[in-house]
């Protein structure tokens, strides 16, 4: 459907102005009849999650024992024991999985409505338009509303259907209102897919406001990394997901040339669509485009939301733009003790501070720059931008003046502090990552600053060392000091976020990928944390880019890998290129980015297998969970979007692996591969049921180490649509990670094999052998075939499915 | 003279306090006793084990003494290393509590759902997690820790030895002991 | 503004249909010009916001010292410590209020966006008139939103609206966004007037949609209490918060002429609602309204909440169907167990049964009646009515074939139980009213059962003993046993919802109530639980009836109260008139009425005052605090909704009281009478500053004994417009309810005394010695006037505000 | 014999459990010591009182003791028909504890802030509640209970002597006899 707007008069009528609400017709670009599930409610996909978590079973881990969350608490639910209201256990974590995911899904698609008003007010109505090379342009918004955009005004309605769709989910977390946990987990599966359509109308709006890469694999090359940000200038971080306020910042330092005399560094996503700005196929507004064009190159990527307070402790920053979602709320209490100007740009983080939006921008930045208050709120974006710009400027001279403004600490200061440390460990008994802080600060009071290099990556910046620390040495403070050259030289190029998934890129992938001999996608999405998330989302992205596997980024991941070269110092966006492609490695965006990934799949469905997507999302899941062998990773991912991104990929098919601390998300889907009857898949041909390996065996799975992550994402990437050829590349990768790794196979290889052609060649030999002696099946040595032994036989037409109505011919 | 492992019992990450029901610590000879008396015993190791590689000989020596042993994360490769992989399963954790939490489950030997797991050398907040996991789902299972710290979610378990390596490697020669007797 | 819809062709365009949205003329009925805040955003009331709490200081009571919610966690932000994301105790509390009063908003709102598709479906779009007497007829709508409704359809953008609020805000719950307690609290305050505004769509939709009373002081009496279920029929049960299913039951029941084969008993606030139906001026569908004129009457209230469990142990039903909202959740553990087949009728509560809502009524009704399962999900309201009845009265026979099914125990089995009791008090450790249950088995097993009896109604039926007791006892089944004369004979009276307050009525009472002569409203709204809820309910609203003030009841506190009648046997509905005045107690309806207590403030500054409300929220709500002598009770509120509801009455300016378990909310907000410069207020007349009494002096208030409640309620419809004669009531009043049940007399009264004729009259003599000996006070006693002393001196002209804008002449 | 109150130390609603720091069970000898040492006490006694009224005596008792009460609720009246009202004050426990959490406040006699405050006879989880407020946000007050209860949130408290009124009764007397000395 076609939308329009606008207002005309009519004359017969007194003193009545009519306002068109929508100019609808019948659209011939899009020939695709209406599906079954235009703008699903909560009952409508109750069958397929159904589905899901008959083969994928919950699994709980409660962090906490107790529900406080009415008046007849606490109560405790430990065991089989029911609260005042009659909720079990199980269903109490599905209550508090469905509200985290419900958080995370509306800080997407809060932050896309703000971008929607926003955009609207500064550019007006934009032509939604992707490029000649991206038709599918909306693939989750087709999929989930049955429409297709034409202008950002369409964006509306979507917006305002998950805005209903989260008010009707999240009542049902109050007391006494929903009370089984798998109509939770639906719920929360429900959640999942709305959140994954906010981000996708999220950064569909920016990338047409904006004018950003539209599926641009040779996206340029942007500067990462805290030693990129000239102290020679002043420094305006940019900190959150937002770009609004930040932008208008570029926007004016452009406008005034002043990037001369600053310089913007982003830190989190915001960091990300900085570097966005103005580099896509070109801007609807002339004016604009001329006046902007490649401005996102001028910004720096500061760094993760990791690296907030090792940022501030290296006094990297003149003044601090925050804008929403992912903001250490104590970046205050810094800000005010360090003198770091700090401007609060949107309504969700006012922190306390003064709203001044109505004021006159010299009055706000006299303020700041005297110190007068520690921030202030500018919810304007124009006026924050140039009141961020300006304060920057100005109070860089004036905090250099001020001693306590310089967070670096100084040698005797340091020699002192470690010194201190009286060994009793409680920093040790709180560190997340479980540094052996007491030995490191014990190494630097004996002057060996070692230690306090070689974990600097690894801290998180919790804080919690120093909050509990009796003798109350600024442990940061301490690791800043001992890595400064580090921290000057952290300088890094990142590709800039490229944006969607083009439908040249499906066509050229969709069949090794659908087949196997892509052997997956790896999609690596969200933030890096402990223990080693930094170093290990490079790790992990090497492993699978170098195996030929397509491995896609986005948010605090892409730029956390940035930050290691090869042999010849070059990143990992320099070693490979952009494309989505195998041994290519994209970098996709900022966090909302990561609906293009969801995209993918869709377009895998919708162009290379001619599926119709309109309205149609149980079916195209269908086909990607049997077809389309994708796993993600959240290698470190602390949030509740996290746990709603998880959540909109499961519901879409594709499984993901999260880290250890994951366990706090409470909620991950298992499959038992002893249960034969899960794993019951319906042939679309002729609708008879076949007996299934596990492919892939799980949904949401936590690994404890980063071996086991890799292995376990190889193995997540087997599909039952996996050709002989497909299944053997995947089965050599799968093995092969294993020797590498554990030093043996892993046990559960023979379940993957169907026939002799999917045995790795350079074990075949051996696997036979082991499948005839240990597993007793019978091989046809001559033919080196296998006569009988594997769950199923291999079938090339085998067109699983787990949709009766995708039965082709009814028995 | 024994090690006590029942002081400092407190949970390892401070704020690990689930609610009314937390483990209690014991000492080595009441804590081997329960292992050496269990009808299906299960040890499950994990990836910290690579930071003390000793404990790999201890876990090989509990192995030793009839005690299955599931290998998580990549863990195995400390057994296959030492040529020990007689009882040695390798297993994710996260499935294997999976498996562990279901009453119908047979066990890695197929022989039947375990009664008694013993963990250690698993990252602190995994293990405690999965604990929780049978703690409140699967209640059949006796849940005990032999690792350096108090896990606040076991039935029974050590209290922090975390600081102390050399008392920590004697108490669990101690259970060794006991298990071996 | 005036809109209509529709669709009309146009010629010239080929293929073209225009849909108009809004067809939008200047509207002549409503002439006030737009306010200052239409569809207030987050940051629009802030300002207000912090008026109230710089006043009302935010005083949070952790429950958890830990944050658990995300993967840095567990936090311990015991004391003065941060979490890893640097949130600090209190706005980590504040956070966990917004999150609360969000889940209580969206309880409402989704309830009314239910009620908006569901009656836009069954009735068409409906004219939106409240009647000749009610011509400010959507009071919330108006104020907040700044329109003026005309049929049901233009309630659409006002709940998109509220949607999109909630969105946004449950977005700054997210772990890094707001980071300060004060703006979680203006954040949660907003959310509380979402609150406001959702509940106020949501009854006028039913109101209008099923001719529901208008504010009719005669709404008819209706049977309350499970005696009044008729055991020789079958007895449905429609337990929840929204009607829809249960008004087509009732239908269904009327169409076949069902009534002498079943009764149809509500529990919760469906339980108000059912009886409200076809009550009103006439339902503009004359089919409808002829049909079913006053079918409501044929509906019983069988109970509150609290009585749930006492229901299913005392055999009251055959059949259940649930809707939303205060549904406890082992509803259907209890169903299977006793065999009472369980309809779920909504997408909000589905406990993991079956959808049947495509299959056809008599196979649903089929396996319902022969246990084949125990409940199924029929989300279409007219087949779910059916469903109900029809398996309600096919059940019946089959249930009585089977023993199980009868709750009820026997002789032998209840002195078996009661003598296995060890003494070991497990369960007096858990019960939340500490009934000491103990003793109370034990007499018991000794023959006595009268401490069954009277701690029936203290018993909330939490089920916590029954879990914990290593005897197994079923500590709810002795009580159902001991009591089962009284179950049988609960029979009562109690008024049916009148729905808003009519003009005529705010045109009565709004001098009196302004200048004190009506000393006060007393709004009764939740429910009322433990300790003693049920009782204390009824006592409240008999304790100030009689003493002249305007009592308002609305949701299950207005059932609890039913429960008691005075010597005559009248009940309080039958002892008092319905109208909404002093010595008159009204039933409003269900919780989403008590909407209309709201409405009736802003009524009082409208109608009375002559203020404008359009778009005016912080003006009017200035207006009721400093003016309207209000206070709200909510004595053993048990859910996030209650929290919704006060704050949504906070942010009005409306103070609110609660009960001592109250305190699992965490939050409240409470006046230092010590710091005069908190009570500083502009006289609007010229802008000069004042300093007033506190008055009123907190905002939300947890009393620990029911008599703390009174006195502090009266002290709380303090305002610092009484005149004197309003003053001296209030004050009489006051001390009369110290004496009364403290035995002395406040020892802050002097406080409000203004002007010697503020003194009741009574104590006068006594209070102005005291006034001069003990507190200092200048008197001159020719003239028995105070000269010096007061706080302020009476001035009848002084025009309070808070808001600068207010003020009439610059300074 | 000095009664033993430091036995059955846990929370008397068994779900309280705050988080890593939980009161710790004394007995009488050192709570009186507390007290009677204390430069500003303050009793707070609550309406439950009314259930087992000779408590209101020993309040009196240790309001004679020099201990200032604050009769939370409509206890005052307890203390009206005892025709004993030298030093007790009419209050909410909810304002009460409001100005105890602000370091400003000087106190029910304008003299300061209290640096002790007592309390017993208040709804367990009303006085849970208030002692938590305390517990985060003033952490200069030391908070006591003398209840028959556990109070987790206090720093010192009884452990449950709630089914054994005789013994919290003599628990009392000792302390009165301590607070007397």
């Amino acid at each position: 459907m076609d939308k329009m707007e606008g207002s005309f008069a009519v004359e017969d009528m007194q003193n009545v102005q009519i306002n068109i609400g929508a100019v609808v017709k019948e659209v011939e670009e899009w020939d695709q009849p209406m599906g079954p599930f235009p703008y699903p409610s909560i009952a409508t996909l109750r069958n397929w999650d159904f589905k899901i978590m008959n083969r994928y079973k919950v699994f709980y881990s409660p962090i906490c024992d107790r529900c406080t969350l009415c008046t007849y608490g606490p109560c405790d639910l430990t065991g089989n024991k029911r609260g005042a209201c009659g909720i079990d256990q199980a269903a109490q974590q599905g209550r508090i999985v469905l509200i985290a995911v419900l958080m995370g899904c509306t800080a997407h698609a809060a932050h896309g409505r703000h971008l929607y008003h926003w955009c609207l007010d500064k550019f007006g109505d934009l032509p939604f338009k992707m490029g000649d090379e991206i038709l599918v342009d909306a693939p989750l918004t087709r999929t989930i509303a049955g429409i297709k955009p034409k202008t950002l005004k369409d964006f509306g309605p979507v917006l305002s259907y998950v805005e209903e769709q989260v008010s009707q989910l999240l009542a049902c977390t109050h007391t006494g209102q929903e009370g089984n946990y798998v109509d939770f987990e639906s719920k929360a599966l429900h959640a999942g897919m709305l959140d994954s359509l906010g981000k996708e109308v999220s950064d569909l709006i920016q990338i047409v406001a904006y004018d950003m890469p539209r599926g641009d694999e040779d996206a340029p090359l942007v500067e990462c990394g805290m030693g990129t940000l000239d102290k020679n200038k002043a420094i305006l971080i940019t900190y959150g997901h937002n770009l609004a306020g930040s932008a208008e910042a570029m926007f004016y330092a452009e406008d005034n040339k002043l990037w001369d005399k600053v310089d913007i560094g982003g830190v989190c996503c915001t960091a990300i669509d900085n570097t966005r700005i103005c580099e896509g196929i070109g801007h609807p507004d002339k004016e604009f485009n001329d006046k902007y064009r490649m401005v996102g190159t001028k910004a720096k990527i500061a760094g993760a939301i990791g690296w907030w307070r090792k940022m501030v402790r290296g006094d990297c920053m003149d003044c601090i733009m925050v804008d929403e979602q992912c903001v250490w709320t104590d970046a205050i209490v810094d800000a005010e003790k360090y003198k770091i100007p700090l401007i609060a740009t949107n309504e969700k983080i006012m922190l306390g501070l003064p709203d001044r939006t109505n004021d006159p921008v010299d009055e706000i930045v006299d303020d700041l720059v005297n110190f007068r208050m520690p921030g202030v709120v500018v919810l304007d974006p124009v006026k924050a931008g140039e009141v961020g710009i300006k304060t920057a400027i100005a109070v860089k001279p004036k905090r250099a003046e001020i001693r306590e403004a310089d967070p670096f600490i100084s040698e005797e200061e340091f020699k002192k502090y470690a010194e201190s440390c009286t060994y009793c460990h409680s920093c040790q008994f709180v560190c997340p990552p479980h540094i052996k802080i007491g030995d490191v600060v014990r190494a630097a009071a004996e002057g060996n600053l070692e230690p306090l290099s070689s974990t600097y990556e690894i801290c998180v910046g919790c804080r919690r060392c120093e909050q509990v620390c009796p003798q109350e040495i600024p442990i940061l403070s301490l690791y800043a000091y001992a890595n400064r050259d580090y921290i000057r030289n952290q300088k890094f190029k990142m590709r800039a976020g490229r944006g969607p998934i083009k439908d040249t890129e499906i066509r050229r992938v969709g069949a090794p990928l659908v087949l196997g001999t892509i052997p997956g996608v790896i999609a690596i999405i969200g933030c890096g944390n402990y223990p080693n998330g930094t170093k290990e989302c490079y790790d992990i992205a090497r492993e699978f880019v170098d195996r030929g596997f397509i491995v896609a980024a986005t948010g605090c991941m892409a730029m956390d890998m940035s930050l290691y070269t090869d042999a010849e110092g070059k990143t990992i966006w320099e070693q490979f290129p952009g494309g989505f492609d195998g041994r290519n490695i994209c970098n996709v965006g900022s966090c909302v980015a990561n609906a293009h990934l969801h995209g993918a799949g869709i377009k895998v469905a919708t162009i290379f297998a001619g599926r119709n997507e309109r309205a149609n999302y149980d079916d195209i899941a269908d086909y990607i969970l049997s077809k389309v062998g994708a796993c993600g990773v959240a290698w470190g991912a602390y949030s509740q979007k996290a746990a709603s991104i998880a959540t909109g990929f499961n519901r879409l098919g594709v499984p993901a692996v999260v880290q250890s601390h994951s366990v706090m998300y409470r909620r991950a889907f298992l499959g038992r591969t002893d249960k034969k009857e899960d794993w019951e898949i319906i042939d679309a041909r002729d609708g008879s049921k076949v007996y299934c390996e596990p492919a892939p065996e799980h949904m949401l799975y936590v690994a404890e180490s980063v071996e086991e992550c890799m292995l376990m994402m190889a193995k997540l990437c087997f599909r039952p649509s996996d050709n002989n050829s497909g299944r053997m590349i995947k089965l050599t990768h799968y093995c092969d990670i294993s020797m590498k790794y554990f030093g043996c196979m892993p046990p559960d290889w023979p379940i993957y094999v169907r026939h002799a052609s999917d045995l790795p060649l350079k074990w075949k030999e051996d696997m036979l052998k082991e499948l005839e002696s240990k597993y007793g099946w019978e091989i046809d040595w001559k033919r080196k075939a296998i006569v009988s032994g594997p769950i199923r036989k291999s079938d090339v037409s085998f067109d699983p499915t787990n949709i009766e109505r995708k039965i082709r011919v009814k028995k | 003279m024994a090690v006590d492992t029942t002081k400092n019992a407190v949970p390892f990450e401070m704020a690990q306090i689930p609610g009314p029901e937390m483990a209690k610590a014991y000492n080595t000879a009441v804590i081997g006793a329960i292992i050496k008396k269990a009808k299906r015993p299960l040890l499950v190791v994990g990836a910290e084990l690579f930071e003390d590689p000793v404990m790999f000989d201890k876990a090989i020596a509990i192995g030793k003494t009839g005690v299955p042993i599931a290998a998580t994360a990549h863990s195995i490769k400390g057994f296959v290393e030492r040529g020990y992989t007689e009882n040695v399963t390798m297993i994710g954790l996260h499935p294997l509590t999976n498996y562990l939490r279901f009453k119908d489950w047979q066990g890695l030997d197929g022989k039947g759902q375990y009664d008694v797991v013993i963990f250690t050398g698993i990252f602190y907040k995994f293990a405690s997690a999965m604990f929780s996991t049978l703690k409140n789902f699967n209640r059949d299972i006796k849940r005990v820790s032999i690792d350096r710290y108090y896990h606040v979610n076991a039935d029974m378990t050590f209290g922090n030895l975390a600081f102390d390596p050399e008392k920590y490697h004697e108490a669990i020669d101690e259970v060794i002991a006991k298990l071996a007797a």
